[in-house]
């Protein structure tokens, strides 16, 4: 298990979602852990493959909902209310069926902000530069071809091993990763 | 393919984006920052004046009341600067010769007025009255500063809308008995809370709520 | 790249152009390399030039009015007392309109599981964003003093003033800078797939930077997918809220008003219903022409143009149902001065406007319950263009003959559009084409990677059928 | 080189045009100093005689320019305010409290009589006018006319110094012209020599004149006005023998009968005339109390708006009504023939028996428009009711000289025609313009050799004379008048003359040799000879006796005596007999003075020229007014341009289609038409002196009307005239609100106070509000004026208002009803801001700029204002008022020494609405609380209630259950307008009651009489 340090890793490619997909189910049986697909569309069960199970993206969303519902009626209430009262139209100062339109917007723009961000920042995009992208064939990835890297980090990497092991999946080409 | 993007791009991106939240935050107070700076609200800035006239020297050393001068303000919402001929009851005698006194004797020879500069400038939308102040409780130096330690006038207060609420907003905090108006040199022997909700009472001094309604200042 | 095996969709069913969503032959590398030629392609076509020419000069023409009315004021308009509001409001509320079919098709018929929307929801959205720039401009300029824009956004200011939340206007502030921001960011989200796939294949290193900057660096990984479906997912999830609230808050402006003709109840539905018919409208006025000078017509295929039909008219009869309604509601309220609003549309001065209106937005309509028609793609052009027209009439007819006789029959008068009204107007479609034009030139016109997806999906691929490219998206 | 003196006609215009263009400050001590600038004396000498073109290029250049800086004001956040500067005085005047507004008495003469006034003048800058109280013919109202003269004073346009053949000249150079003259007249004992001026009460100037006359003996005095009291003379002089006073005490009267008598709006009394007709016709007058007015008019006037009954009828054939009347009524008057003009006499014996039931009580009251035989016999109808002495008196005259004015003029223009008159000297009057066009009087003015004009324009008459001599305005000069009753007012400056003005007494002081004498010293002395000769008194010493007249405005014990005359019948009925009531054919055409700029000489003031004529709501122009009958057989829409011709004279009018104007007639306007007025009034309208003659000036029968298919565009304010079922104005009659006194309420559909989703505030402390009693209001319009006066509100010009962008704060609406269009009933209606407590402008405004205070005002805060427009869409009472614009003048430095700098002068872009005269409110409350007491009733007074005659607008603190105005809200007929929107107005109505004769209305209901 000599850790070779000088690539990233190894990259799979074949032509096929199927594949790739069997490609990634039987690395993940055989103990790969440290390791990812590249597809041009997303193709289901990949991410699960892989040992991906749930995102905390809704979650966060929910949380940023609640801060810009609770952001949005905080500012009216201290403006209206506290800060300066002001009778508009005999109207009360607390007109909170007034307040809703403008909560309800807050809401969804806090919490749409924080899906974008949150699906940025959870991917750890933008990452202009990674190892992948050092394989000429990798530009393929985003037109037809299917990826599975290995990476050189996972503790049963092995240079060859892993290379006949990918090669055995019905790789069209293994390239090993720069990093 | 090759790497478009050298390796630190990773970093610069994240940090770049970190840093355009703090610079629009940073952006946003120096803007909140320099509408509250002497710079735009010449708060603190002495004025030049045609004439040095010292508020120091006329109020502290001489203990002249304001109202000697600014003859409107318990009548009028106008304070009222002076005529040369104010000038010339006690300059015609004293420091009669003075150079820097010429501009007041050609003023009083010409019948031209002196040209002050305008310390105090309300925009032209606002309409601020001083006799009433002045009965309410309000003190000269509550707005205007310490002017008998002012040898040139500098602006005291903002002259902001937000200024102005603070004081209509909690009147009590402010006023002090009538007779003390025109002191500079009064403070509060008791709690000014106290004291000013008593004064608030027997002044009759309006609710917050009237206080700042839009017309009180702008029609 | 020659050795390259392009792996052939086989066909199970014969092509059917009228249910076909998308035609057959293609392959992932092909259907890639057909949107993407689009944008990367050298030469750009003449055509093109000349079109964007035309709407620059438009735009011009806005710049120009813009300044002079800066300059002067917006007596330069034919507003008034008491029309206060003319022109500026009516194609505020147009554009607006407009744009909400590109949210629909995004993320309603997302959740909805239409996967024919995948070839028109890039260019819907992206005419989403120019509609909500050009409907943006008019609340702005429509303004006394637009340098005090600000004051409407709450932010602790000197004066120690805030916005007047109970305004519908303030409603809007914030119901339209949510709705571009978030309309922006699920059409940039949507484009990331696809400005990695011009990344990786625009040939000038200018534009692959410029495109890998816009990327973010996105490489495809089956863990960023996921995540990236979730966000999709949950912004549609968002968006299909806040796209009718958004109209639901332009309706406000009238309904919260006292004006007999604006205050209604059926105001909110009626108008999204009406936004959506626009919008559909103008996706239909601008696909028709793209996929012909484009030759997408495989891509947009009869299916996709029959489907918008078939929602406008549904939208259509809404519409129309508001009409009645409204109509309805003026004599059953017994309010004399509702009945008088509708009389007066019917027979006042303005009476040639509101019958047009109904011409153009119901009668004509009426056509699309014919397959015959649908299959026509001139007259779905021509019915297009017609509800455009109409769309921007019932907004005239709801501001204008609303407030021209209200209340007080001593303050009755009259609203003449002057020059300056058309030049803003016809202005603001300078801006809307020339950004549409910039678009197509330099962003996929059509989802590339959604477009790949549903390869196998229209087509099933032969033998392993266990597996097969995840669909959009779904809720489950 | 042109030669000096024949450029006559441009160089004024070419030195206004220089004027216009200038901007920002440009102070110039006189138009000598201007003429001094080499560059000008060449502009004027003609080596360039075109301004230079790249003028508007600049211009257009600037303001995108400031587009610029308006997008740069984006970073507004950062500016700074530019430095200014304060200027104290160098000695202080006594009185002045620098920032206190302070009042002094005067008066305006029109006309010739004095109508008292208060100044308010700030820091020496008089703002606004307002009523005298204790003047009689004022009793503290004002007109339109009295209110916009402050912008008269301040009109950039007016004459600012002496013109020599249209050259700039010094007075220095008149005074040594007419040290010579003098020395001529001195030899001929002043032959040839006349001078013309307009109607004098005047003490001070009549004894100029007279000094001039016993000095001159040779010479002759004529007095001409357009407008004048001729027929009213006559008619007293063939009815008395002599010509006395007439004056009405409207107050006593029940029954009264108005032949064309405008009573309400004409005449040097109308202010007084209309509040005593109104004490008994106010919503708390007792219904047993009110008063019943017939009129007979030809064309529609305010006075028979407020009729009970009217009806329209040709001019001419009015004499014809007062003949069955007197013949019904006891005198000896052959039986005119009535079917022929369409009467039922049935009407008139009706009519005979309510004014004979009336005995003492009733009034018969004949307009200056109606010959004087008319006038004679309504002297002799008065008479025989018993009237004299209960419901009219009679006085000694009040002018100095009551001779005919045209009688007067023709005399003048045939001796300029014969050659007879060497110098004329014109003081005041417009002659070429205004005089009837059969008199030839600019023609003839040429045959003159010495020509001097004294105006305060340098208008069509100065363009004819050699010299002409700028005038001061009434504010800047020391003068003196008489009210209609004799009353003397010693009339003060408010400010020094702003141009190098005279008054027409230093004028005439140097024809008596005394030029450069102040009018000060003039006037002072007059009144110290007077008060040594103990003509006036009450006083210990002179100076005490100066100091109150000045103080109060009047002269006390100077109001005349009545006296007892008789009507002497032979006289009239000699007339009579040579006059038969003749049965009139053919289109009659009727002269009145306009409304708002009377007979032209208000035509440069943009205040009166906006102003909405009262009835036909025309702006900025006359028309040729018809009924909708002959309308509709001529074929003519409104706007469309006919061809008045008489005779030879022939003028081009566009039509106004107006119900109630009797149908074989046509009315138009004098003092349109002017080619000299300035700025704002030349060009405007179309001349209908050039109809008028001498022999019939007010009507004619025979006028052709040919259409010309050409348009002309009219400007209206209010462009649909019927309510449409809407229950705006409530009216009732007497008799239907005796049996339902609930009438206004059930009309309407008020919502119950607790029909509201959210709980009220309350308004504790002042809580204002407004009732205004339709009874009361003529529509006269002075609370549009004093509103625009007092809150700066802008001139917009008439292509802005033909788009409805006029700007006044308040309106007064004007509806038709009736089911007989040629017979309509008038209604008014001022509308204003309502400050709603449920105010749906507030709700809409997105800045918070207009709120509520917690006085209840309905706030607007122009400085918080973005424009959006909103509030106005949402008005229902469509009240609010947009600057689309940059209406405010900026620019014009005399201008803006009028706004009253009590209220911000609001830029373009922001919304302005009536404030309930806010500033006044906060005047108030500071005064009363720097005196620790609560404000009054009464104390705060809106500018628009200030200015009313009729004290229809009443105001003030609705939580003081004792104030008048709450009082009034109590009343029955106190009713809001759209409450049913649940509004909750605080400016409510009270309904309009009418008093008609049953026995009238009966016949009325049977068909038209």
């Amino acid at each position: 298990m000599a850790e070779r340090t000088d690539i990233y890793g190894l990259l799979a490619e074949f032509n096929a979602p199927e594949k790739v997909l069997a490609a990634a189910q039987r690395a993940y049986a055989e103990g790969y852990r440290r390791m990812d697909a590249y597809t041009p569309f997303p193709v289901e069960g990949l991410a699960e493959a892989l040992g991906f199970h749930r995102t905390r993206l809704p979650i966060l969303v929910l949380l940023g909902g609640l801060f810009g519902g609770a952001l949005g009626y905080a500012l009216l209430y201290y403006a209206e209310v506290i800060d300066y009262p002001l009778i508009v139209g005999g109207k009360p100062f607390h007109s909170w069926p007034a307040f809703i339109p403008i909560v309800f917007e807050t809401t969804i723009f806090f919490a749409a902000l924080s899906a974008v961000l949150g699906m940025l920042a959870l991917n750890g995009l933008p990452m202009p530069y990674h190892p992948v992208f050092n394989v000429p064939r990798f530009a393929l990835a985003s037109r037809d071809r299917f990826f599975l890297l290995i990476e050189a980090r996972d503790p049963k990497f092995d240079r060859e091993a892993t290379r006949r092991f990918l090669e055995a999946l019905g790789a069209d080409g293994v390239w090993e990763v720069e990093p | 393919m090759a790497q478009i993007f050298h390796r630190s791009t990773n970093l610069i991106a994240r940090v770049s984006i970190l840093g355009a939240v703090f610079i629009i935050a940073a952006v946003t107070w120096a803007l909140a920052a320099l509408n509250r700076s002497p710079y735009v609200t010449q708060v603190g800035v002495a004025r030049e004046q045609p004439v040095p006239f010292s508020h120091k020297h006329h109020v502290k050393q001489l203990g002249i009341d304001c109202r000697y001068c600014h003859t409107s303000v318990e009548e009028s919402r106008f304070a009222g600067i002076p005529p040369t001929e104010t000038c010339m009851t006690c300059h015609s005698q004293i420091h009669a010769t003075s150079p820097m006194l010429e501009p007041v004797r050609e003023s009083w020879r010409t019948n031209r007025p002196i040209p002050w500069t305008r310390v105090y400038d309300l925009p032209d939308f606002v309409y601020f009255d001083h006799s009433i102040h002045v009965k309410q409780g309000v003190a000269c130096v509550t707005c205007h500063g310490p002017v008998d330690e002012m040898p040139l006038v500098w602006k005291a207060s903002t002259l902001h809308m937000e200024w102005c609420l603070e004081c209509h907003r909690q009147p009590e905090l402010y006023v002090r008995p009538r007779e003390y108006v025109f002191r500079t040199d009064w403070a509060p022997r008791e709690d000014q809370r106290e004291l000013g909700r008593r004064l608030v009472r027997e002044y009759g001094i309006d609710r917050p709520e009237k206080l700042t309604d839009c017309s009180v200042c702008h029609r | 790249m020659s050795e390259e095996k392009d792996r052939m969709v086989e066909i199970g069913t014969p092509f059917d152009p009228q249910s076909a969503i998308l035609a057959p032959g293609y392959t992932y590398a092909s259907i890639t390399d057909k949107i993407s030629a689009l944008v990367l392609t050298r030469r750009t076509p003449r055509g093109w030039f000349f079109g964007f020419t035309m709407a620059f000069l438009l735009l011009l023409l806005l710049l120009f009015t813009a300044a002079y009315l800066l300059a002067t004021g917006v007596g330069i308009w034919g507003v008034t007392v008491p029309v206060g509001w003319g022109f500026d409001i009516i194609n505020f509320v147009w554009w607006i309109g407009i744009g909400h079919a590109g949210t629909l098709i995004s993320a309603i018929l997302l959740l909805l599981r239409q996967r024919w929307r995948t070839s028109i929801n890039r260019f819907a959205e992206a005419m989403t964003l120019f509609a909500v720039a050009c409907a943006g401009l008019y609340p702005l300029l429509h303004m006394g003093r637009p340098w005090l824009f600000y004051w409407l956004l709450p932010y602790p200011n000197t004066m120690g003033t805030w916005p007047q939340p109970r305004s519908p206007l303030v409603w809007d502030v914030f119901a339209i800078t949510t709705y571009a921001t978030v309309s922006f960011l699920f059409w940039f989200i949507g484009l990331i797939p696809d400005l990695a796939t011009l990344r990786d294949r625009a040939r000038r290193r200018l534009w692959r930077i410029l495109y890998g900057f816009l990327a973010m660096g996105w490489r495809g990984s089956a863990r960023h997918w996921a995540r990236y479906e979730m966000a999709y997912l949950l912004l549609a999830g968002l968006a299909t809220p806040l796209v009718v609230s958004v109209h639901t808050v332009v309706s406000f402006d009238f309904a919260i008003s006292i004006i007999p003709g604006w205050h209604a109840t059926i105001f909110p539905p009626y108008f999204v219903a009406g936004a959506i018919y626009s919008g559909f409208a103008m996706v239909m006025t601008l696909a028709i022409p793209l996929r012909k000078f484009y030759e997408l017509e495989d891509l947009i295929t009869m299916k996709h143009l029959d489907n918008m039909a078939k929602i406008m008219l549904a939208t259509g009869l809404l519409v129309g149902y508001g009409y009645l309604m409204e109509a309805f509601m003026a004599w059953y309220s017994g309010n004399p001065y509702e009945r008088y609003m509708i009389l007066n549309r019917l027979r006042g001065p303005y009476a040639p406007i509101y019958w047009a209106l109904l011409v153009c937005n119901v009668g004509v309509l009426q056509a699309l319950w014919s397959a015959r028609v649908r299959r026509s793609v001139r007259a779905l052009f021509a019915i297009a263009l017609l509800v455009n027209v109409g769309m921007w009439l019932e907004r005239f007819v709801i501001v204008v003959t609303s407030l021209h006789r209200d209340f007080l029959p001593s303050s009755w008068g009259m609203y003449r559009p002057t020059v300056f009204d058309w030049t803003m107007f016809l202005g603001s479609i300078g801006l809307f084409l020339t950004l549409l034009f910039l678009f197509i030139r330099l962003l996929p016109v059509i989802s590339i990677f959604e477009m790949r997806a549903l390869l196998p999906e229209v087509a099933p691929a032969s033998g392993k059928g266990t597996t097969r490219p995840a669909e959009a998206p779904t809720l489950s | 080189m042109v030669e000096k003196g024949s450029e006559a006609s441009w160089g004024m215009a070419a030195l206004r045009e220089r004027l216009a263009k200038q901007r920002g400050r440009v102070f110039w001590r006189s138009l000598e100093e201007l003429a001094g600038d080499p560059a000008f004396v060449r502009f004027l000498e003609g080596e360039f005689p075109t301004p230079a073109p790249a003028e508007v290029d600049r211009r257009t250049f600037l303001k995108l320019m400031g587009a610029s800086l308006a997008l740069a004001g984006l970073s507004s956040a950062c500016t700074r305010q530019p430095t200014e500067q304060i200027f104290p005085y160098t000695r202080a005047p006594e009185e002045v409290v620098p920032g206190r507004p302070l009042f002094y008495a005067t008066a305006m003469t029109f006309g010739g009589f004095a109508a008292g006034l208060l100044v308010e003048s700030h820091m020496g800058r008089p703002t606004k006018i307002e009523g005298n109280p204790q003047h009689p013919a004022s009793l503290g109202a004002t007109d339109v006319f009295a209110q916009a003269a402050i912008l008269t004073l301040y009109d950039p346009d007016r004459s600012q110094v002496v013109l020599y053949r249209g050259g700039i000249h010094t007075w220095a150079a008149f005074w040594g012209a007419l040290a010579i003259e003098r020395e001529r007249w001195q030899a001929t004992r002043g032959a040839g020599m006349r001078i013309l001026t307009e109607t004098v009460t005047s003490p001070t100037l009549a004894d100029q004149v007279r000094q001039v006359l016993t000095l001159f003996p040779e010479a002759r005095w004529h007095q001409y006005e357009p407008v004048s009291r001729d027929h009213q003379k006559a008619g007293a002089r063939l009815a008395f023998g002599r010509f006395v006073e007439t004056h009405y005490r409207l107050q006593e009267a029940r029954v009264m009968l108005s032949l064309e008598a405008d009573f309400l709006a004409w005449g040097p009394n109308h202010l007084r005339q209309a509040r005593e007709f109104i004490l008994r016709r106010r919503a708390e007058t007792e219904p047993t109390e009110w008063n019943r007015l017939y009129v007979f008019e030809s064309t529609p006037s305010l006075t028979g708006a407020m009729a009970d009954h009217r009806f329209p009828v040709r001019a001419s054939a009015i004499e014809s009504i007062a003949r069955a009347l007197a013949r019904r009524l006891g005198l000896e008057v052959p039986e005119p023939d009535l079917a022929s003009l369409g009467i039922d006499p049935r009407l008139v014996e009706a009519l005979a028996r309510d004014l004979d039931q009336h005995r003492g009580e009733s009034l018969v009251l004949v307009g200056e428009t109606q010959p004087p035989l008319v006038h004679a016999l309504g002297h002799a109808l008065n008479q025989a009711l018993g009237n004299v002495g209960r419901t009219v008196i009679y006085t000694e005259p009040v002018e100095a000289e009551p001779i005919q004015h045209m009688a007067s003029l023709r005399e003048l223009a045939e001796d300029m025609e014969a050659g007879r008159v060497d110098a004329l000297f014109i003081v005041g009057a417009n002659p070429a313009y205004t005089a009837p066009a059969d008199l030839d009087f600019a023609e003839r003015m040429n045959r003159v050799r010495l020509r001097v004009h004294l105006g305060q324009y340098a208008d069509e008459t100065a363009q004819l004379c050699h010299w002409h001599l700028p005038e001061s305005h009434f504010l800047e000069a020391w003068s003196d008048g008489r009210a209609p009753d004799g009353t003397v007012t010693i009339m003060q400056p408010l400010i020094a003359p702003l141009h190098e003005t005279r008054s027409a007494h230093e004028v005439l002081a140097a024809l008596l040799g005394e030029a450069e004498r102040p009018g000060y010293e003039i006037v002072r002395a007059y009144w110290q000879q007077q008060f040594e000769a103990g003509q006036v008194g009450g006083f210990s010493d002179f100076q005490t006796f100066w100091r109150m007249a000045l103080h109060e405005g009047v002269v006390s014990g100077t109001s005349l005596p009545p006296v007892s005359v008789s009507v002497q019948w032979a006289a009239i009925a000699a007339e009579l007999a040579k006059r038969p009531a003749r049965a009139p054919e053919g289109i009659e055409i009727v002269f009145r003075p306009d409304p708002t700029v009377w007979d032209g000489r208000f035509a440069n003031n943009g205040w009166l020229q906006e102003l909405p004529k009262p009835l036909t709501k025309l702006t900025w122009d006359n028309a040729a007014i018809i009924a909708p009958t002959l309308a509709e057989r001529l074929g003519v829409k409104n706007g469309e341009v006919v061809e008045l011709r008489r005779g030879d004279r022939q003028v081009l009018a566009p039509v106004w289609i107006l119900p109630g104007q009797a149908v074989e007639t046509v009315t138009v306007h004098l003092g349109y038409g002017r080619w000299r007025a300035g700025r704002v009034g030349s060009h405007l309208g179309f001349n209908a002196y050039r109809l008028r003659t001498s022999g019939a000036p007010w009507f004619e029968v025979g006028v052709e009307i040919r259409r010309t298919h050409r348009r002309h565009e009219l400007v209206s304010t209010q462009d649909h005239h019927s309510m449409e079922g809407r229950h705006l104005v409530r009216t009732a009659t007497l008799g239907e609100y005796r049996e339902n006194p609930r009438f206004a309420k059930e009309l309407g559909q008020d919502p119950p106070p607790d029909l509201t989703l959210y709980p009220e505030h309350r308004y504790d402390g002042y809580s204002w509000g407004m009732v205004i009693d339709l009874n009361a209001c003529i529509g006269c319009n002075a609370c549009v004026i004093a509103c625009q006066a007092e809150n700066n509100i802008p001139v917009v010009g008439k292509r802005e208002v033909k788009i409805g962008r006029e700007m006044h704060w308040i309106r007064i609406d004007r509806y038709f009803e009736g089911r007989d269009l040629e017979r309509p009933d008038i209604y008014h209606q001022p509308v204003l801001c309502m400050h709603c407590d449920h105010a749906p402008c507030e709700v809409v405004c997105p800045t918070g700029a207009t709120v509520h205070s917690h006085e209840g005002l309905n706030q607007m805060t122009y400085n918080r204002c973005v424009g959006t427009r909103y509030c106005s869409n949402n008005c229902p009472y469509k009240v609010r008022r947009f600057n689309f614009r940059l209406y405010a003048d900026w620019a014009t430095e005399t201008l803006k020494m009028q706004r009253n700098p009590d209220v911000t002068v609001r830029s373009r872009g922001v919304m302005e609405k009536c404030t309930y005269c806010v500033q006044r409110i906060n005047a108030a409350r500071i005064e009363a609380k720097k005196r620790d007491r609560a404000i009054r009733d009464g104390e705060v007074v809106t500018a628009c209630q200030q200015a009313c005659p009729t004290e229809a607008i009443v105001f003030g603190n609705l939580n003081d259950l004792e104030s008048r105005v709450a009082q009034l809200k109590a009343h029955v007929l106190n009713y809001g307008i759209l409450t049913e929107l649940n509004t909750r107005p605080r400016t409510t109505y009270l309904a309009r009651l009418r008093n008609p004769n049953p026995e009238v209305a009966a016949l009325l209901e049977e068909g038209t009489p």
